[in-house]
């Protein structure tokens, strides 16, 4: 059996949910490798959440929100873009395969995009391969 | 009994005895390690031999991770009998201390049992040593199965118990040695304890009244610049607080036994949140009063070997001695 | 030279009333090591001292006082750390007296201590020279070779923000802050990974002392220490272990004044300085922003600009290339 | 009578056969358990007063006070949600088997009491051990002198264990007195806070023993009253808590100064905890 992998994507409920769920309805095509976790807003997402979901076996994590300017709050993707750039300095900083974790604007009415999005992340990492870095074997290394 | 092994003779030595048992050395200033051709002798290690019996990560239980399973114990089992050479007289005397409260803990005997401890003596007191005030005897080798001297030609090694006796009966290695060789270790030791004599602060401790001294007011000025983080008492070699914790990846879980430190704010927090010793010179408090007052009350010896390892690391500057001295003058 | 200028402000400033304590270092029995002291009357105050090895930022006791209108030494990243505070709510401006001064950078205890088996004490001229004093001998060292790293790489001597700042002749600014960062930077994405296991994670045994050291870190309850979720496992594991590491570094992302007291903390000597000067380097390089100089200005991660970067996400990366 | 406690850290199986929801705000509920191995069912023999480790793997484990009598089948814990532990503890259906680790502590000294008063006070959901210890003093009612019963909470909603309370009111040989902190509908029984009613009620400390167990600010207030009425430091007791992890006197968590609340409480004379620094 070819592996498959597994990325957790959380989407912002407003933009980026809606686009997923488009997607979906529209009929695209794309790897069935995510699981969504829904949360109100890009800027919720704090690394310890991308980091515990890579730590229990994800091999790759997204997170998506709206563009800049739709914010259901205004400004808060402006916030979380200056935090996921600080945090995508500081992984790779420490050698963590920088394709592991992905940051990306889609609305809700780019279900193609939120395709493409899945599609091309899920080639990434594949190319990589499973997540054996970041991930927590229990009794493992000390 | 003493044994002789020449200086040239001990690396090989500890690659013979590789072969038959699991043998861990200090390897580095940092701590210990399986002996593979590294061995540093030259000062004490900053992590002692506690982590052998009080590891890091002990696992107790083994269970499947979903509820009503049923959990399967977890004992330490060697597959060979493990050997600490270069452990030195003050550690295994906090294990002895430790066993004290420990001596019924499955765990710890476990680990007792299966293992045999080599001592070295130190060349030279460090400079932040103070066993001796503590009323450790190095020479005693408390706790320890054999305990090695370094002399000018190589190590003079006392038994010091059936343990002891057992592993070196055919170790060829070594060479008997008769009274000579005695004299001179029990001259070492005289010259010792004549230089270092026990420090009066105990008995003193032993009669202050412990809530004079829980409520003096020397604790908030001395606890001032301490982090409350857990350098002194990782390091420290009796220091035996742990925490329980399960650990879950996937469907497997493991309930493991972990080092503690009491200068933690989730040391006593309770789980409503309240917090018996919330402020940080409550935890720093408690840690000394259990040292030098609850424990040397119950017991009749402090909580400490005078290792001087806490004042060498504390980064805070905190000296043991300072609080000893406030504590046993008050 | 300089302890007698602190001695007598300090003495000054409780003689007047205008503080009710100074908090400042005083020596220990360490040949190497400083320690803080709080002293609240004038006669006190000769305990007081200029610290070559004052390693842990003041601003960390200085949280212990609330309440008390105090006086404190602050060199460039203390005084820094106090803005961060006082922009962060954690400090009252009019609680506090500053005592600046421009920084000579202090000295590492753990390259002091490589120099010789056994020390008995330390001369530091806070100029060029330092002499190591041995039971046989006094070895002159160069001044540079001996400091903190922090302090060879400080970019803010003179502290911003103070009451008074002392006439002194501090060092200068560094020309190059990021050469350690850079050294890293450069190795392939692997031997990142292996340098971060090798230094970080394998050393590591969690006893948060970098994180207690830390000025900034006042959180009464680390996410290390959340159990619902619980983020961070407890144990020695390398993952846990790296999970804490970055989140410590990230949390002080844009807060950082590289006081350096963590790594001065570290029993194991872990570089945890460069997690967090990599993130100030960033910061400098991506928004033009420095952490601690104004206690009017906005935080990096509570403000934001239109055109920050964003050719970091994937959908720029697919725009780029026309896939969308 | 006793048996000591395992030391080795590893729970027995024991199955939730029923879960009672006691109050309305639905934080507190009771778990009826049977020990699964028979060996560890004949054996394990407690006092009231004494508690046990639950563990709910994958979570932890947590002290928990024993509420049931020893006379009874099953082992009874009421449980407060509050923690990781205690909150995976009350999602768990009937049926399902947990971990038990007991009986932990030291528990009331019943046969020091007997021919004497027995004064029981508590607030709030700590009456669990209380409870135990009731049952236990009816049980063996003819060895006792007056028992006389003080328990309040906030309102009549939060009260435990109803229906025994029902049918200890009707008991002449208790004097039960039921108080809640402010009026409410429906309720005709006695109002104001447990030290107050303590001093209307002014049970007498001749020959007598107290057992107080609530919330710390209940028990400052009422330790005065018992003085007052004539008990003696040595003839109150109190039982405390703190953070456990092994509940063998090992990991040192619970100290109030040497007192290990595990292994040497958690009852403790008012006259011993006076000898203690305020740690709890």
């Amino acid at each position: 059996m070819s592996w498959e992998p597994r990325i957790i994507a959380f989407l912002c409920n407003w933009c980026s949910y809606a686009g997923a769920d488009l997607a979906g309805v529209s009929r695209l095509r794309y790897p069935p490798t995510i699981r969504i976790v829904r949360v109100p807003c890009s800027s919720r997402v704090s690394p310890a959440m991308i980091l515990d979901a890579l730590k229990s076996g994800a091999d790759g994590v997204l997170v998506s929100g709206c563009h800049p300017g739709d914010c259901h709050y205004l400004t808060g993707n402006l916030f979380a873009r200056r935090r996921f750039f600080m945090l995508k300095k500081l992984l790779e900083f420490v050698g963590l395969e920088p394709e592991r974790v992905q940051f990306a604007w889609v609305s809700a009415s780019e279900g193609d995009v939120f395709a493409k999005v899945v599609s091309e992340l899920t080639e990434k990492i594949k190319l990589l391969g499973p997540n054996t870095r970041f991930r927590k074997i229990l009794g493992g290394k000390i | 009994m003493f044994y002789f092994l020449p200086r040239e003779a001990l690396k090989n030595w500890l690659s013979e005895i590789s072969k038959v048992h699991e043998v861990f050395v200090p390897v580095s200033p940092s701590g210990f390690g399986p002996y593979e051709g590294k061995l540093y002798l030259e000062k004490k290690t900053k992590l002692s031999a506690k982590e052998f019996f009080l590891p890091w990560r002990e696992v107790i239980l083994k269970f499947e991770a979903r509820p009503g399973a049923l959990p399967s114990p977890v004992f330490f089992e060697p597959v060979k009998e493990r050997i600490i050479f270069g452990v030195r007289p003050c550690d295994a005397k906090g294990l002895t201390l430790i066993e004290k409260v420990f001596g019924e803990d499955p765990f710890f005997q476990k680990r007792r049992e299966k293992t045999i401890l080599l001592g070295l003596l130190c060349k030279e007191p460090g400079r932040e040593c103070f066993g001796w005030a503590m009323g450790v005897n190095p020479f005693a080798g408390e706790g320890l199965d054999a305990l090695f001297l370094e002399q000018a030609e190589g190590y003079l090694v006392k038994l010091l118990s059936p343990k002891g006796e057992k592993l070196f009966k055919d170790q060829e290695a070594f060479e008997k040695v008769g009274e000579e060789a005695q004299n001179s270790f029990k001259k070492a030791e005289k010259e010792f304890l004549e230089k270092h004599p026990k420090a009066p602060a105990l008995e003193k401790l032993k009669e202050a009244d412990l809530l004079k001294l829980y409520e003096a007011d020397f604790w908030e000025g001395l606890a001032l610049p301490c982090l409350n983080c857990g350098i002194c008492t990782f390091l420290c070699p009796t220091c035996y607080c742990f925490d329980v914790q399960d650990e879950v990846v996937g469907l497997e879980g493991e309930r493991v036994r972990l080092p503690e430190a009491c200068m933690f704010e989730l040391y006593s927090r309770h789980a409503s949140g309240h917090n018996p010793r919330r402020s940080p010179v409550a935890r720093f408090r408690n840690r000394f009063m259990h040292k030098f007052k609850y424990f040397l009350d119950e017991y009749g010896e402090p909580l400490c070997v005078g290792c001087g390892r806490c004042n060498e690391e504390c980064p805070a500057g905190i000296n043991l001695w300072e609080v000893i001295r406030a504590m046993s003058t008050l | 030279m300089l302890t007698e200028k602190i001695r007598e402000i300090a003495k000054k400033l409780l003689e007047e009333g205008k503080i009710e304590a100074f908090l400042c270092y005083e020596g220990t029995s360490h040949p190497f090591r400083n320690r803080a002291v709080l002293v609240k009357s004038p006669e006190e105050v000769k305990k007081l001292l200029w610290p070559s090895f004052g390693v842990i930022n003041l601003a960390t006791p200085l949280q212990k006082l609330k309440g008390q209108k105090a006086g404190i030494l602050a060199t460039g990243c203390v005084s820094r750390a106090i803005v961060v505070l006082i922009q962060e709510g954690q400090l009252k401006r009019e609680d506090l007296f500053v005592v600046g001064v421009p920084c000579p950078g202090m000295l590492d205890p753990s390259k002091v201590r490589d120099k010789a088996p056994e020390i008995i004490d330390v001369i530091d001229d806070l100029k060029d020279e330092v002499l190591i004093v041995t039971p046989e001998d006094k070895i002159k060292f160069s001044r540079e070779e001996l400091l903190r790293n922090n302090c060879q790489e400080c970019r803010h001597p003179v502290p911003p923000l103070y009451d008074l700042l002392l006439d002194f002749s501090g060092r200068e600014k560094s020309p190059d802050p990021y050469r350690r960062v850079q050294e890293i930077e450069d190795l392939t994405l692997e031997e990142r990974w292996q340098w971060f296991e090798r230094e970080v994670l394998r050393r590591c045994f969690r006893c948060y002392a970098c994180r207690q050291a830390c000025p900034l870190c006042y959180c009464p309850t680390c996410f290390v220490d959340d159990s619902r979720p619980q983020w961070v496992g407890k144990t020695r594991d390398l993952i846990d272990t790296a999970l804490y590491h970055l989140v410590r570094a990230y949390h002080l992302a844009g807060r950082c004044v590289d006081c350096g007291s963590c790594e001065a903390a570290c029993p194991m000597d872990i570089p945890l300085r460069l997690l967090t000067k990599k993130l100030e380097k960033e910061a400098l390089l991506a928004f033009s922003f420095e952490a601690g100089l104004d206690p009017e200005a906005p935080l990096l991660f509570t403000s934001f600009d239109e055109n920050d970067p964003e050719d970091f996400m994937l959908t720029s990366e697919l725009k780029a290339s026309g896939k969308i | 009578m006793v048996a000591a406690p395992k030391k080795d850290m590893i729970p027995y199986p024991a199955r939730i056969e029923r879960t009672v929801v006691e109050t309305e705000d639905g934080l507190l509920k009771s778990f009826y358990l049977r020990l699964l191995d028979e060996e560890a069912s004949r054996e394990f023999s407690h006092r009231p007063g004494q508690f046990a480790m639950l563990s709910v793997l994958g979570k932890g484990e947590c002290p928990i006070g024993i509420a049931s009598a020893p006379s009874e089948k099953l082992l009874m814990f009421t449980v407060f949600r509050t923690g990781l532990v205690t909150d995976a503890l009350h999602r768990l259906p009937e049926g399902t088997i947990i971990g038990l680790r007991g009986p932990l502590g030291n528990g009331y000294p019943l046969e020091k009491f007997k021919g004497k008063n027995v004064v029981l006070i508590a607030g709030g959901f700590a009456v669990t051990t209380l409870r135990a210890t009731l049952v236990y003093l009816l049980e063996h009612r003819a060895d006792y002198g007056e028992i006389t019963m003080i328990y309040g909470a906030r309102n009549p909603g939060l009260l435990l264990y109803k229906p025994e309370l029902e049918a200890w009111k009707k008991r002449d040989d208790l004097k039960l007195y039921l108080t809640i902190d402010r009026e409410a509908p429906g309720w005709d029984g006695l109002v104001g806070f447990v030290p107050q009613i303590t001093e209307q009620v002014a049970p007498s400390g001749e020959n007598a023993v107290a057992l107080v167990c609530g919330p710390p600010i209940m028990i400052k207030f009422t330790l005065p009253v018992l003085e007052k009425c004539g008990f003696k430091p040595e003839d109150i007791y109190l039982s405390l808590e703190n953070r456990m992890r092994c509940g063998l006197g090992l990991c040192h968590h619970c100290n109030v100064g040497p007192f290990l609340v595990c292994k040497d409480g958690p009852v403790i004379t008012l006259a011993e905890l006076k000898k203690l620094p305020p740690e709890y």
